[in-house]
């Protein structure tokens, strides 16, 4: 596959994702008045930031900051408001279905719950070949078994249905499912947050050793700071809509700016009885 | 002197096939003292508390052992009998606040209910009481609330409300089943705090089951791992987190995330330590069946 | 008593209801007028003695306003209706308002005493299942509910007629009440008016002519009553506040009756809405069945008969009482959910 | 847990096979009815009227299951019977199914004005007494098989439309929809390939109830004197008989309306059990 066009106009110096003023509102429905629409609730209100290759960003915020949201409008599942998003130069804020088409090879993402985003009447094979066969893609078979062979399933797996596996396991086959279309971008949103201890760092690992294989640019939502420190570059802590800091991990962590990534950071748990603060 | 909460060899099997869920758990918890169940979703820590409060559910039975709250036998006592002695002696503070209050029900009798309907109490003296716990978990406006639905308060509030009609009886243990998961992470340390703070104040024994590693450190003061039903350590929390005994405790320890040392957390558990931990239960469970 | 916020809520309701209301009425009058008018054969030629002229015919049909287009007589109709004449029934001369509202009444009695049939059975086999959950009584619960719901009421009603009417002939199985009383009644809600002037002769005699009509049709209803109220209760058999409540030292009776029950209720609420409409819907067909005077069974007169005023008259009567129900059942709904009344 | 489903996968098919069995030797009759048939059905024979069923006195030999009030044979008739009812069943059951399921699918996942329009006819639809709307069709179509499918197919299309609209409403607010959209699937192949097969058990329980209802009311509007001729073998119009002379000759009523009842009820257990065995999480 030569997707990867943009990595190496690298003069001009473009980042995989610039993202302006980006605001997303949706209808409040519970909140609907008897005649005419319902009222709409900004969720993001002005986002500016840019995801350069190779990075891997990790967004994190509480509930209802607008993390998924924005996950969502990145990958153009839902439609801004307002602002602009660009996608290695291309303009995809209002782009339709049609055009996003094309794109859609070079972005693709992991859900935050692998039962409900793993089509239970199909099997993995079918799960991870469809994308495949969609762009048009040849030896299918063959990337089906090397994406299983990657995530460390093994090839058998493609013969099992969604319900056989572990959650664990599940979560392996949406990342065998993203990576097998060789995208650009990955975004992984809380893809974490439903495991246990032990399969959450398996896939964090393996994530982590992908990112660098593949030379992926990542974007990963996640409620949890410490597991962001392991595996991004740069942080970005968002709060009611609103970007309240985004810098390198190393700084965040270190030196926080601001007083909610300061806040979280402290509400966190180590495994640690004499943590100041507690 | 024996403790409050004693449970001695407690094995819990699924009816129909009998597979072990709980294998052999011992473990006590005295008056004042804070006890953590740690281990991974199936490990069988939530079905101790349910045990002891019995609401196992019906596909699960208790094969053997006992339990012994407050020197009765619960296991030997009448369901009713058992079920009155629980409801006046000890408290469950669940999971998820969203679904734990009745959606059709006002806050006050929420927390009052035991109160007046098994213990006795006349109205107003439970609405007094209602008033003064909601105070005691740090609840502004206390007598708006109590005529408040449980779907006009945040998830935080909720969770607040819950401790208050768990200590409402002046329980003498309380089992906390991961109570803040369902929460964000500052809300968190707020529960976390006014747990601590309460079980300080009332002096209750309480046993903390969680998933949570980071948690355990900060409001037990020992702790029982367990893995498949089975309790493989038990130890002070300040001695373990120094230094576990059990390799099982170490995979799980190095899997915790802990941003202050990233490199050093959140390790795959290693496959031999899983194998290892396996055939250890594996072993007590044909010593079990030989013994029986 | 109602509270300012909830009368609020149910004028919202209705309010809200109102223009769909109106809509679904006038889609039913479109459709029932367009498709009554391309039925072959002329309704008026049969009404003359074979000896008549085609004049004779022109001059009722002009009588009729059968002479003008399909979208004039529905002008003329719907300018009627306004105001309150539904035009006059061809069969019996007399105006349609006043035949449909002398047999509304049976027809209300009959579905009313169907639906608190459905609702008792229903329920208590719910709470049976619920309460016996894991044991041989819940399996009877659910064989009983897979029967109901399968066989329709039409089926029951002649299961009824052969096993209590003939065989052990212990029910009416034919009318509304036995010819030979003398009815006091001034209004058409005997089993109401029976009560208040305290006859409980013709109350019971009334009772015992609608007990198999009215549980043939209450059946299906109860199974699918008791089908999706198990199903809501033993979903809210493992919510936490359920099993919080189990901690309290509350008993199971209790649990399943004080915590569970009334928020079951809810979902269970809404589907019962529709199903109750279909339960009057089938009156139609019992009605015949049991040759019970109401509403049905003139309808199906008013059919073979080709009495197109009546007809369309019957048919808006019945869509009216349906939206009507989903109306009352959304108000319930709001009263019965805190989450509505404290919104 | 393995147990439980194992219970669960014996129950469903002790009913399987019991209301297959049934279906199976009904369609086998309607089949071979000409030549299995020991009578002609239309045949009468008033010199015959009413005999009783053959363990009873007063029986003839060949009439097995006695002879209605004009002399015509019971179970020849009800055999005859099951052609029509299964050919209603069949043509009505699924042409409804096609149009409902359709609709309804449309309406679920595509959202927007295709749903308006199509919510608000059903509401127009549900104003509507079945019965009786049914029996103004039949007036207006003339009797006749023909009639009484188109009759059905008019009359129930909601049923799937509204069933099947809700469950679409609900798949499409799973992740693995919108994970087709992100792999750059089109709508109309999401719903053909993504939505579909997740709706199928629901439409194939369905479509078999509507089977059973089908033939009811077949036998209604035979028993209103709507269905086909007077004269034709139809169960409806057995019972429509047998209610009149349910004092003289009870089996004219009984042997029908059993043969009726446990085709409805068995089309419908019929329907549950496919659906759960096509459960992938059960099977």
């Amino acid at each position: 596959m030569a997707g990867n066009g943009s990595a190496t106009n690298a003069p001009g110096h473009l980042p995989l994702y610039q993202v302006r003023g980006l605001k997303v509102a949706l209808p409040d429905l519970a909140a609907k008045p008897l005649f005419g629409p319902p009222p709409r609730i900004d969720i993001l209100t002005g986002l500016d930031f840019d995801i350069e290759q190779g990075t891997a960003l990790g967004i994190v915020g509480g509930s209802g900051s607008g993390k998924s949201t924005l996950g969502r409008a990145l990958l153009r599942l839902i439609e801004p408001t307002g602002g602009t998003i660009r996608f290695a130069g291309t303009d995809i804020t209002h782009l339709d279905e049609t055009g996003l088409r094309p794109l859609r090879k070079r972005f693709h993402m992991i859900f935050q719950d692998p039962m409900s985003s793993l089509n239970p009447r199909r099997r993995v094979g079918a799960i991870i070949a469809d994308p495949l066969h969609l762009h048009g893609f040849d030896r299918v078979r063959e990337r089906v078994g090397e994406a299983l062979d990657h995530v460390g399933l093994g090839r058998a797996f493609a013969a099992r249905y969604p319900h056989e596996l572990s959650g664990g396991q599940r979560q392996r086959v949406g990342i065998a499912r993203a990576i097998a279309l060789e995208p650009e971008f990955i975004l992984a949103d809380e893809i974490v947050s439903g495991l246990d201890v032990s399969s959450q760092a398996q896939v964090l690992n393996l994530l982590e050793r992908l990112v660098a294989e593949l030379g992926l640019t990542l974007a990963f939502i996640s409620h949890d700071l410490s597991v962001i420190r392991r595996l991004c570059s740069e942080v970005m802590v968002l709060h009611r809509g609103q970007i309240v800091e985004h810098a390198p991990v190393g700084e965040v962590f270190a030196e926080p700016r601001a007083a909610y990534t300061r806040q979280l950071l402290d509400a966190i748990p180590l495994p640690d009885p004499d943590q100041p603060g507690w | 002197m024996s403790a409050f909460l004693e449970i001695e060899g407690l094995s819990a099997v699924l009816a129909g096939t009998g597979a072990r869920l709980l294998r052999s758990v011992s473990l006590a918890v005295d008056t004042g003292e804070v006890r953590g169940l740690v281990g991974e979703s199936g490990a069988g820590k939530s079905m101790i508390g349910k045990a002891v409060l019995g609401i196992l559910p019906k596909a699960v039975r208790v094969a053997e052992g006992a339990i012994r709250l407050d020197g009765h036998d619960l296991l030997a006592m009448r369901p009713a009998d058992r079920r009155r002695l629980i409801g006046s002696v000890a408290a469950l503070i669940p999971q998820d606040p969203l679904t734990a209050l009745n959606p059709s029900k006002r806050i006050g009798p929420q927390i009052t209910d035991r109160l007046v309907d098994i213990l006795g109490w006349g109205k107003a003296d439970a609405q007094a009481r209602a008033l003064e716990l909601l105070g005691e978990v740090h609840i502004e406006d206390p007598e708006r609330v109590i005529g408040r639905y449980p779907h006009e308060l945040s998830g935080g509030m909720r969770q607040r409300i819950l401790i208050a009609s768990a200590f409402a009886a002046e329980p003498r243990l309380i089992i906390a089943d991961e109570p803040t998961t369902a929460l964000d992470v500052t809300v968190q340390k707020q529960i976390l705090k006014l747990i601590g703070e309460m079980q300080a104040h009332h002096g209750t024994a309480l046993v903390f089951v969680t998933h949570d590693l980071g948690v355990v450190s900060k409001v037990c003061q020992s702790l029982s791992v367990l893995y498949a039903g089975k309790v493989v350590e038990d130890a002070r929390v300040a001695d373990f987190f120094a230094a576990p005994r059990h390799a099982y405790s170490r995979a799980l320890l190095a899997a915790t995330p802990k941003y202050t040392d990233p490199a050093a957390s959140l390790q795959p558990v290693d496959p031999s330590v899983i194998e290892a931990v396996t055939a250890e239960v594996a072993v007590a469970d044909r010593e079990w069946i030989h013994g029986r | 008593m109602l509270s300012g916020s909830l009368s609020v809520l149910l004028l919202r309701i209705v309010l809200g209801r109102l223009a769909t209301m109106a809509i679904t009425l006038f889609g039913v009058a479109v459709i029932v007028f367009v498709v009554i008018r391309v039925v072959p054969g002329n309704p008026v030629a049969m009404m003359l003695p074979p000896g008549a002229t085609e004049a004779d015919i022109a001059r009722l049909n002009a009588l009729y306003g059968l002479d003008k287009s399909i979208p004039e007589q529905f002008v003329i109709w719907l300018g009627g209706v306004v105001q309150g004449d539904f035009g006059t029934s061809i069969s019996t001369r007399q105006p349609v308002l006043d035949l449909v509202l002398g047999r509304l009444p049976a027809t209300l009695e009959l579905s009313i005493f169907a639906l608190v049939l459905a609702v008792i059975i229903g329920g208590v086999m719910a709470l049976t299942g619920t309460r016996f959950r894991g044991t041989r009584t819940e399996g009877a619960v659910d064989v009983a509910n897979g029967v109901g719901l399968s066989v329709p009421d039409f089926l029951w009603g002649l299961v009824f007629i052969l096993l209590f009417g003939v065989l052990w002939p212990i029910f009416h199985i034919s009318g509304r009440i036995s010819p030979a009383l003398d009815l006091p009644f001034v209004t058409q809600f005997y089993v109401f008016e029976s009560i208040v002037r305290l006859r409980f002769d013709l109350w019971w005699d009334l009772l015992t002519h609608m007990f198999m009509p009215a549980l043939a049709l209450a059946i299906p209803l109860a199974a699918i009553i008791s089908q999706l109220l198990k199903q809501s209760l033993k979903e809210t058999m493992h919510l936490d506040y359920v099993v919080l409540a189990r901690t309290k030292g509350y008993g199971e009776n209790r649990v399943i009756v004080g915590e569970a029950l009334r928020n079951a209720v809810l979902p269970t609420l809404t589907l019962i809405g529709v199903q109750f409409t279909f339960l009057i819907g089938g009156t139609v067909i019992i009605e015949r069945l049991f040759s019970y005077e109401g509403l049905g069974n003139m309808a199906i007169d008013a059919v073979i008969n080709r009495d197109l005023p009546l007809i369309q008259g019957i048919v808006i009567v019945f869509a009216l009482i349906f939206t009507v129900v989903n109306l009352i059942v959304d108000m319930l709904y709001a009263v019965l959910n805190p989450r509505l009344r404290h919104a | 847990m393995l147990d439980g489903r194992a219970a669960v996968r014996r129950r469903i098919n002790a009913r399987l096979w019991l209301s297959g069995g049934w279906l199976a030797l009904l369609a086998i009759v309607a089949l071979l009815a000409p030549w299995l048939a020991p009578k002609d059905p239309l045949a009468q024979d008033l010199f015959a009227a009413r005999l009783p069923p053959f363990w009873m006195a007063g029986a003839e030999p060949g009439f097995w299951l006695g002879t209605d009030s004009l002399g015509r044979d019971v179970l020849s008739r009800i055999m005859h019977g099951a052609r029509i009812a299964l050919a209603v069943a069949l043509v009505a059951g699924i042409a409804t199914c096609l149009i409902g399921s359709a609709l309804g699918l449309v309406a679920g996942f595509m959202r927007g004005w295709a749903d308006r329009i199509i919510s608000r006819l059903v509401d127009i639809w549900m104003a509507f007494p079945p019965v009786l709307f049914a029996i103004l069709l039949i007036a207006v179509l003339g009797t006749g098989l023909h009639s009484i499918i188109i009759a059905i197919v008019v009359i129930d299309w909601t049923r799937f439309c509204r069933v099947v609209r809700a469950e679409a409403l609900n798949q499409s607010a799973m992740d693995y929809v919108a994970s087709a959209k992100v792999a750059g699937r089109t709508r109309l192949s999401i719903m053909v390939r993504e939505i579909l097969p997740n709706v199928l058990p629901t439409i194939v329980a369905l479509v078999t109830l509507e089977m059973g209802i089908a033939v009811i009311v077949e036998a209604i509007l035979s028993f209103v004197n709507l269905s086909i001729s007077t004269d034709a073998p139809t169960w409806g119009g057995m019972i429509a008989e047998g209610r009149i002379s349910i004092h003289q000759a009870w089996w004219v009523l009984v042997f029908p309306l059993v043969t009726l009842f446990l085709t409805v009820l068995s089309f419908s257990q019929f329907g549950e059990g496919l659906k759960d065995h096509f459960d992938p999480v059960l099977r």
